[in-house]
């Protein structure tokens, strides 16, 4: 399979154009049989052409995954496409929480109920329910919770380190007590 | 519906920062010991129609504000070093919630500029096509449900067991009425050997009464002792 | 909302990437609010640009349509991973959706993230996939989701009733609602 591969910016292209969803680095990288590392280096070649005025996507990154999407500055074009549970507006206990896990983020709820001073239990299971975020479970104790691939999108951010200002929010409050 | 209105409320870090800047003070021990009433006020329009257990919460930040208020009104408490840092900590995480409240702006704004990416669905276009799982079987769907179930039934169980403090505020509400009616009128007198969350309690218990105006309380000078009676308006059968 | 529009091409690439589905030149020059001839050059552009062997994508042409494909080399590839994709066992969480769908179907996307308490979108697109569930527009806002005859024949039973315990489920469903 692997020797037809000619170039593996294009094989790259075409897997995240089909399976649409984000997909683990390394999940490309034993489809194509090939080691992580020429997979980061044809991400980064395909992120370079993607800047182009003339392109009209990008890619989206977060926790060792990657999704191919559209540019932001075409989502007037693209209004149908927009998601419904997105649109609603935030209540603030919602932005509340939500905020301290685009910034914090992975963040566990002990954390969180600790910033905002209140059991966050019920915000957080709305804002998982809309799909805003997602909730690992990388440690068994406690979940950790981030920022979903569709809010980034919804944002039209490329990674969460483009939110306004993130490093001086994410650097300056020390969160871990 | 109900975790829907939940969500109305900010958090009560959130909502003391608020109060402290209404009034555009900085976050000092004597300036949170200035808007202590503004945030049982506040506290009290809650008890009606929010989860106890958010309710507990916004209860713990008012003991801390309340041990505050204690410390300005009496010279002379000894506040354990427990006390003492658990003002310190609320001190901090005011100013660290105040820190980080402008990055809650600029994420709103950024969240509701309407300027989103769009991604294709999973295999758009690719025919569906029947691939069983090997471990779909009717035993693992039986246990997924059961495990659901269970799940779901804690959730419950939960949310009934934290009912339990609210029925308290009704107690101390009693509690205090009969307190003044055999004529002990000091609220030091009635807190008196009590734990620091029936002090709390009674206290909530307190304001309520001087809000339905059924008691009357009187402080006579700063750091003096705070002394209730029965106002005219009292009628046993109100409660 | 045009005049936004910096490079006709890039929004063409992002309009049928976001699409998929084959579209007319007309529609897409309505989209853009511009002339055919305008989208009909950029298209031309968007097609030379597609053919660098770095690129994973192509534009199919038929019945006056367009559509933004992965180029044919690709296809085994790609045929082999969804194959791969749609081999492997259940997750924790697809198990628990099916379990879902199989005892409260007909049942819509909100009441299973309702039970979940995070949303469900991607583990139903997933099911469907498969085969596993059924799909039907019961009311006009909302899909029903049942188990699909397939299924049930997978699982060795004639009707949804023979599940385990089904009634017992069945029944206290109002309970944890």
């Amino acid at each position: 399979m692997t020797n037809k591969i000619q170039n593996i910016t294009a094989a790259v292209e075409a897997i995240l154009f089909a399976y649409g969803e984000p997909l683990t680095i390394k999940k490309i990288a034993k489809i194509l049989d090939l080691e992580e590392e020429k997979i980061k280096s044809a991400l980064n070649d395909l992120e370079e052409k993607l800047k182009y005025e003339n392109r009209g996507l990008k890619l989206v990154f977060a926790d060792e995954k990657v999704q191919l999407t559209t540019k932001p500055e075409f989502s007037s074009l693209l209004e149908n496409f927009a998601k419904e549970e997105f649109k609603e507006e935030l209540t603030p206990a919602g932005l509340e929480t939500l905020s301290i896990i685009a910034y914090f983020g992975p963040i566990s709820k002990a954390k969180i109920d600790y910033f905002r001073g209140v059991n966050s239990a019920f915000i957080l299971r709305a804002l998982l329910m809309r799909g805003l975020i997602d909730r690992s479970d990388k440690s068994k104790e406690e979940y950790a919770y981030s920022l979903s691939f569709d809010a980034l999108k919804h944002l039209g951010i490329s990674k969460i380190e483009e939110l306004p200002e993130y490093e001086k929010y994410k650097n300056n409050l020390n969160l871990v007590q | 519906m109900y975790q829907l209105q939940l969500q109305q409320f900010s958090g009560p870090i959130e909502k003391l920062l608020e109060l402290i800047e209404e009034k555009k003070l900085e976050i000092t021990e004597l300036n949170l010991a200035e808007v202590t009433a503004d945030f049982l006020k506040y506290l009290q329009s809650l008890t009606v129609a929010i989860d106890p257990r958010i309710l507990a919460d916004f209860v713990v930040v008012a003991s801390r504000l309340l041990l505050i208020k204690s410390k300005a009104l009496l010279p002379n408490l000894e506040l354990t070093s427990e006390e003492e840092s658990d003002i310190k900590d609320l001190e901090e995480r005011l100013l660290r919630y105040k820190k980080f409240k402008p990055a809650i702006i600029l994420f709103k704004n950024l969240y509701e500029k309407n300027y989103f990416s769009v991604s294709r669905p999973f295999f758009h276009g690719y025919p569906p096509v029947f691939h069983p799982a090997k471990n779909a079987d009717l035993d693992s769907l039986h246990q997924a449900i059961a495990k659901l179930f269970e799940y779901l039934n804690s959730l419950s169980l939960e949310t009934q067991k934290i009912e339990s403090p609210l029925i308290k505020l009704e107690e101390k509400i009693e509690e205090i009425i009969k307190q003044i009616e055999i004529g002990i009128g000091q609220f030091n007198e009635i807190i008196k050997q009590k734990s620091k969350t029936e002090i709390i309690v009674l206290f909530l218990a307190l304001l309520h009464l001087l809000r339905d105006q059924i008691i009357k309380a009187e402080q006579r000078e700063r750091f003096s002792d705070i002394i209730v009676e029965k106002s005219g308006s009292y009628n046993q059968n109100d409660k």
